[in-house]
């Protein structure tokens, strides 16, 4: 019988599902030598990706090319390339540890730097923008003119609370207080009752989160589930 | 004193380097020097992969030749050597490199996800026994509104929740909420950055 | 006036520098009370005294991430925690996904050893890179915890939903676990699942808690001053479309 | 076969017992006496103390060791200890980071061992073979003299005479056995836990009871807890948890799990469906793309993961398909290194029988290894990013991708991502760059944090289609059934059946607590994940 590489695939995938999904009833020896396999693979796999998508067209290839008499990089880019990649594989070794410390300092520095950027450009800025439209003005002119003043003030409130749910969470994380020496140290009282409320908020977003976190991870169980049905039926020759 | 004199050349990198690239962000025009920068630390932690790999190598190697659960460590090493020469010989879109990826590592990595239904599951169900303070209650309740109202249950919608109450909780009440906690987030960011920045913080070593 | 980022960054930097300076002697000035830094606490003493074994988790992935202040964050932690524990019987060992964030974190170690005075006992695996992508490296830190060798687990750094997987073994083993990420959905599945949540942006707040010195607790400072700032604007651009639409 | 269940010294790395091995002999050579009791010449002053307090009994604290307890959750004051007035200043150094730390530390507590170190040799320069020999040189700490040397305060703060509870005469009761441990970590320990809580600590306790106690229970008793678990860790992990703790873990999968297969395996397609007026996210993206002209260049930032794939691609290829019917040319990236292989299997999955796909019509640009860093660099210059094949060919010269200069000079920008960072990081870094804002499909737990995004101004998120649910609205859009429809039942068991077994899970919980709360439980461990 000839077994195709697809088929014996199909099967190598199905056993290793049924192995890692059985740890839900328990751990057991068989789960963990998946686990060492899956470490192994995935991390062989990222690292072959990475040289060959990475370091052979940035480093390898470039040097390649300055041997072969020609340069595709100027040479000074080419040798900061090397100096910096020198110094990162001086942290392979305790004693020479600390020559590399440069190169890792520049990834802080970027990282850094892309982190700050973020946060202040993509984040800070644009949802401080975005309260601009806590209160909807156009539903509330147009209810307001059409004479439904329920639902006009219903627009009031919705922004009210929209409002809130964010003051009150930011004041929530609040650190700083009065120290009153042996006893907990004490936040001011608008504070503290913005944090009381902040907390039913907090909450309820966490909930909104957790939610998507288990309907992701049931939406996986579903297609796994799905994918040992199918093979099953493969296997007993089902239409 | 001290970071002058221990971390010069580091602290240096480090903060011209980042202050390089947030000033790019800022001020148009070091678009070019920025980009350089950027390829530098790009070339760096793709580098810096392989150096993890021979982190894990070593940590299995040392278990493999103790004999401490050497099966494990054994088929570890085995598969990390195996995957690598191969993907890196052949090219991650090439046959056998796709076969491994698909047939071996993505089925394990959903399933571990698929899991997570059952354990994420069984915490929330345990989670009372931990804590059962103010918020802990609300996020029991919250929680149990929302997967009312997150679709069918069993095959029949709930209208009072899936079109009401839960875009309410998840949608309304959760969105001031979490517009806050996104602004906090950033706020640590920012300003832990900025500590790394100005070479008060300096996480590369010294 | 509008407000730019220039300005923010400008305002956080101005707040950050002077608040190192002013005001840090005032004996009434505090931080509230966060139940999670006072476990913290007791489990890194107690890895000191009973030879347990603490594993700080720095997260999956970090340095050129969007959360690589979170990485830093954990960096501080382990930086403190390996002040009080590399000297004892079992050391403190970090776990992380992120290779970079691997040669961080035992540079971080390296030097914790050298002011103890015991460089001799620094080994670099005591920071591992367990695996190289977000669940490898949470299969990684699962399997230490499945072998029963890590009693406390500190999950400081950017964690997502494969933290799950350490935080539910954790809990299965009996061992303590914090958990504190700036992925929102990792600190709600964390907060269900571990001990002590760290929540929203409490995770930056480790290294004022830990007294990593007064940068971090001036940053702390400038965090609250800049809060108040962003509330105000908040109130403001919510409430100006109001005020206009009544008026 | 290997052992499953071990003593944690067992497991122990030979490296790390190595060192420990080393430790010892050193220690043993060079300290025959105890090192509490004579205190080593090289040990800091804080190590000392605290291996001092936990072999020192105090008689003076009840109330206020409680007080003390409380107090440690709350950092000190900056720059101060409350238990010392401030000291004299070291000398000023010359040059400081206006960042050090050196002032209030220093002035805290001076350097248990000399800081002779060179004054101006930069680090960098010195023999690094040589760096054992230079004492101090902190990792990342502001002012390293200060750091090396000093007690972190919070440390300080629990010192004995600052009223942390000591061992006294209730920590013998607490202790297994109520006699002192003849060996192991606990042979001299002690800890505070309150009379009240002592008759539910009588006899010890097994390794998960930790998860059992309440609320008021761990804050007393979480040290001697942390104690008990090290000292009993082996023998409990030789235990299975407690049956009923089991019983729950067992139960709950067991029931999770046939819930979603009985509709797949029944072929169910009758679970009610969402309504797509309820979801205006949704058809802002169909709206848009439903309009895109033949053969218009769509770049799609694959950000997935393995773990992820099963679930996103249910709304990813609702999307693509919508796509590719319009004829649209598509561009794949990615910063994740499994994001091209993960797009491929997609496109090999459902897609393989249109021409497009079939004839290979379309462009994979491949990984951009550096995150968000080369996010950056990709999005504002998206041709001098690197973006390397194996076979060193150029991706921009393909016919149609001749016009891209920019990255707004895409019809369209779709993010397929599996969580909302990566989404983030887009819209984040994109935001100046693309002012019309991208669109998303992504995994149902990015839904609730990208929802700010929707509403943001400027508009920097402008379509969204998460998770299973999102796949079965855009394919009603459509008017046609994929992979959403076929997992919708399943997904409804699964959503029925894990809303009930949270709530009978949870009072089941409550119901175990409170027996625990009433008589000292036995254990409280949970079994599975």
């Amino acid at each position: 019988m000839v077994l195709d590489l697809d088929f014996i695939g199909l099967l190598v995938a199905a056993v290793l599902t049924l192995v890692v999904l059985s740890y839900a009833l328990g751990d057991h020896p068989i789960f963990r030598f998946v686990l060492y396999l899956f470490i192994g693979v995935s991390a062989g796999y990222a690292a072959a990706v990475a040289v060959q998508d990475v370091v052979f067209p940035q480093l390898v290839y470039p040097i390649l090319d300055e041997l072969n008499a020609a340069p595709s990089l100027d040479l000074a880019e080419l040798g900061v390339r090397v100096l910096l990649v020198v110094m990162l594989l001086a942290k392979l070794s305790p004693r020479t540890a600390r020559l590399g410390n440069p190169a890792t300092s520049l990834l802080a520095g970027v990282g850094a730097a892309l982190a700050v950027g973020g946060a202040a450009q993509g984040t800070i800025l644009p949802q401080i923008g975005s309260a601009a439209g806590s209160f909807d003005m156009a539903s509330f002119n147009l209810a307001w003119q059409g004479g439904y003043y329920l639902e006009a003030i219903e627009v009031i409130f919705n922004g009210i609370v929209l409002v809130l749910a964010t003051v009150s969470t930011l004041a929530y994380f609040h650190f700083g207080a009065v120290s009153r020496g042996k006893q907990e140290p004490l936040r001011n009282l608008l504070v503290d009752s913005l944090a009381w409320l902040g907390g039913f908020f907090i909450a309820i977003a966490l909930a909104a989160l957790f939610s998507g976190v288990l309907l992701a991870a049931l939406g996986a169980l579903v297609e796994r589930l799905d994918f040992l049905q199918r093979t099953l039926s493969l296997l007993l020759g089902a239409p | 004193m001290n970071w002058r004199v221990h971390t010069p050349v580091a602290a240096a990198v480090a903060i011209v380097s980042g202050g390089l690239v947030l000033a790019s962000l800022l001020i148009p025009g070091l678009d070019e020097a920025r980009n350089r920068v950027l390829n530098w630390a790009i070339l760096l932690a793709a580098l810096g992969l392989l150096l993890g790999l021979a982190n894990l190598f070593r940590v299995h190697w040392e278990k493999l030749r103790n004999r401490q659960n050497p099966a494990y460590s054994g088929v570890l090493i085995a598969a990390m050597l195996v995957t690598f020469a191969v993907t890196l010989w052949e090219g991650s879109r090439a046959e056998l490199p796709s076969w491994i990826f698909n047939n071996i590592q993505v089925p394990i990595e959903t399933s571990l996800m698929a899991v997570l239904a059952a354990s994420l599951t069984l915490a929330a169900a345990r989670m009372f026994q931990k804590r059962s303070d103010r918020i802990s209650l609300t996020f029991g309740i919250a929680l149990f509104i929302i997967l009312l109202g997150s679709g069918p249950l069993f095959g029949m919608e709930i209208p009072f929740f899936t079109r009401t109450l839960t875009p309410i909780v998840s949608g309304f009440l959760a969105a001031g909420a979490l517009r806050g906690l996104l602004i906090g987030v950033a706020l640590g960011t920012l300003l832990t950055g900025l500590r790394v920045l100005v070479g008060a913080d300096r996480p590369y070593g010294g | 006036m509008n407000f730019s980022a220039e300005h923010l960054i400008g305002l956080a930097l101005a707040l950050l520098i002077i608040l190192s300076f002013v005001g840090r002697d005032n004996p009434r000035r505090a931080f509230r009370s966060i139940k999670a830094f006072k476990e913290l606490r007791r489990s890194i003493e107690l890895s000191v005294e009973d030879g347990s074994q603490l594993q700080i988790s720095l997260g999956r992935d970090g340095v050129l991430g969007p959360h690589s202040a979170a990485a830093f964050a954990g960096l501080t932690l382990l930086n403190q925690v390996a002040n009080t524990a590399a000297d004892s019987d079992q050391p403190p060992i970090a776990t992380t996904g992120d290779p970079a964030l691997m040669l961080m974190a035992q540079d971080t170690l390296r030097h914790a050893y050298q002011r103890l005075e015991i460089p001799e006992h620094y080994h670099p695996l005591l920071g591992q890179a367990t695996g190289l992508t977000p669940f490898s490296y949470a299969s990684g830190s699962l399997a230490q915890l499945l072998d029963g060798s890590v009693s406390a687990s500190a999950l400081v750094g950017h964690h997502a939903e494969e933290a799950a997987l350490i935080s539910t073994a954790s809990g299965t083993r009996g061992a303590f676990s914090l958990g504190g990420s700036p992925d929102l959905s990792g600190q709600a599945l964390l907060f269900a699942s571990t001990d002590e949540p760290l929540l929203g942006e409490e995770v930056y707040a480790t290294g004022a808690y830990l007294d990593a010195g007064p940068a971090h607790q001036a940053s702390l400072r400038a965090q609250d001053v800049l809060r108040w700032v962003i509330i105000l604007a908040v109130l403001i651009t919510a409430g100006l479309p109001l005020l206009e639409g009544l008026l | 076969m290997p052992q499953t269940y071990r003593d944690p010294e067992e497991n122990l790395p030979e490296w790390l017992r190595a060192l420990r091995k080393r430790q010892e002999e050193e220690a043993a050579a060079s300290q025959p006496e105890p090192p509490a009791e004579e205190g080593r010449t090289e040990e800091p002053g804080w190590l000392s103390e605290i291996r001092q307090r936990y072999r020192t009994s105090s008689l003076e604290q009840d109330a206020e060791a409680e007080t003390a307890a409380l107090e440690d959750t709350q950092p000190r004051p900056p720059g101060r200890t409350e238990s010392e007035p401030i000291q004299e200043p070291l000398p000023e150094p010359e040059e400081i980071s206006p960042f050090s730390d050196s002032e209030p530390v220093l002035e805290e507590a001076a350097p248990a061992f000399p800081t002779e170190e060179p004054a101006s040799q930069p680090a960098f320069a010195d023999d690094p073979g040589d760096e054992t020999s230079h004492p101090v040189v902190p990792a990342f700490s502001e002012d390293p003299e200060a750091l090396g040397a000093e007690m972190p305060g919070w440390l300080e703060s629990l010192r004995p005479d600052e009223g942390f509870p000591l061992e006294d005469e209730r920590s013998e009761a607490m202790l297994p056995e109520s006699g002192p441990l003849p060996t192991g970590p606990l042979a001299d320990l002690s800890d505070a836990l309150p009379a009240s809580e002592i008759g539910q600590m009588g006899k010890p306790p097994e390794f998960s009871t930790r998860l059992e106690a309440t609320a008021s229970q761990r804050q007393h008793a979480a040290v001697l807890k942390e104690l008990l678990q090290t000292e009993q860790q082996s023998a409990a992990e030789g235990q299975p948890p407690p049956l009923p703790a089991r019983m729950l873990g067992m139960i709950i999968s067991a029931l999770l799990f046939l819930a979603v297969l009985f509709p797949l395996l029944s072929g169910s397609q009758s679970a009610d469906r969402p309504e797509p007026s309820f979801f205006p996210e949704a058809g802002r993206l169909f709206n848009n793309i439903d309009v895109l002209p033949a053969g218009a260049p769509v770049l799609l930032a694959f950000e997935l993961q393995p773990a992820r794939y099963g679930e996103v691609a249910p709304a990813a290829a609702a999307v693509m398909r919508h796509l590719l019917d319009r004829q649209a040319r598509l561009v794949f990236i990615s910063t994740e290194e499994t994001g091209p292989a993960l797009a491929e299997r997609l496109l090999a999955e459902q897609f393989a029988n249109t021409p497009a796909i079939s004839t290979g019509s379309y462009t994979n640009l491949g990984y951009l290894s550096g995150g968000v860093a080369a996010l950056r660099s990709f999005i504002s210059d998206p041709r001098g990013a690197v973006l390397g094949t194996p076979e060193r060919e150029d991706p921009w010269a393909a016919a149609p991708l001749e016009g891209i200069q920019h990255l707004r000079d895409f019809a369209l920008i779709l993010v397929v991502s599996g969580d909302a960072d990566t989404t983030r990081a887009w819209v984040e870094q994109g935001a100046i760059e693309l002012p019309g804002g991208l669109f998303a499909a992504t995994s149902a737990q990015a839904g609730p944090l990208l929802r700010p995004y929707l509403h943001s101004d400027p508009v920097t998120l402008r379509g969204l289609v998460s998770g299973v649910h999102g796949a079965v609205v855009y394919e009603r859009l459509r008017g046609q059934d994929g992979l959403g429809r076929q997992y919708w039942d399943a997904y409804s068991y699964g959503l029925g059946s894990m809303a009930l077994l949270i709530l009978l899970g949870g009072l089941y919980s409550r119901l175990l607590q409170a027996q625990a709360e009433v008589k000292p439980a036995p254990g409280g461990g949970s079994h599975g994940p």
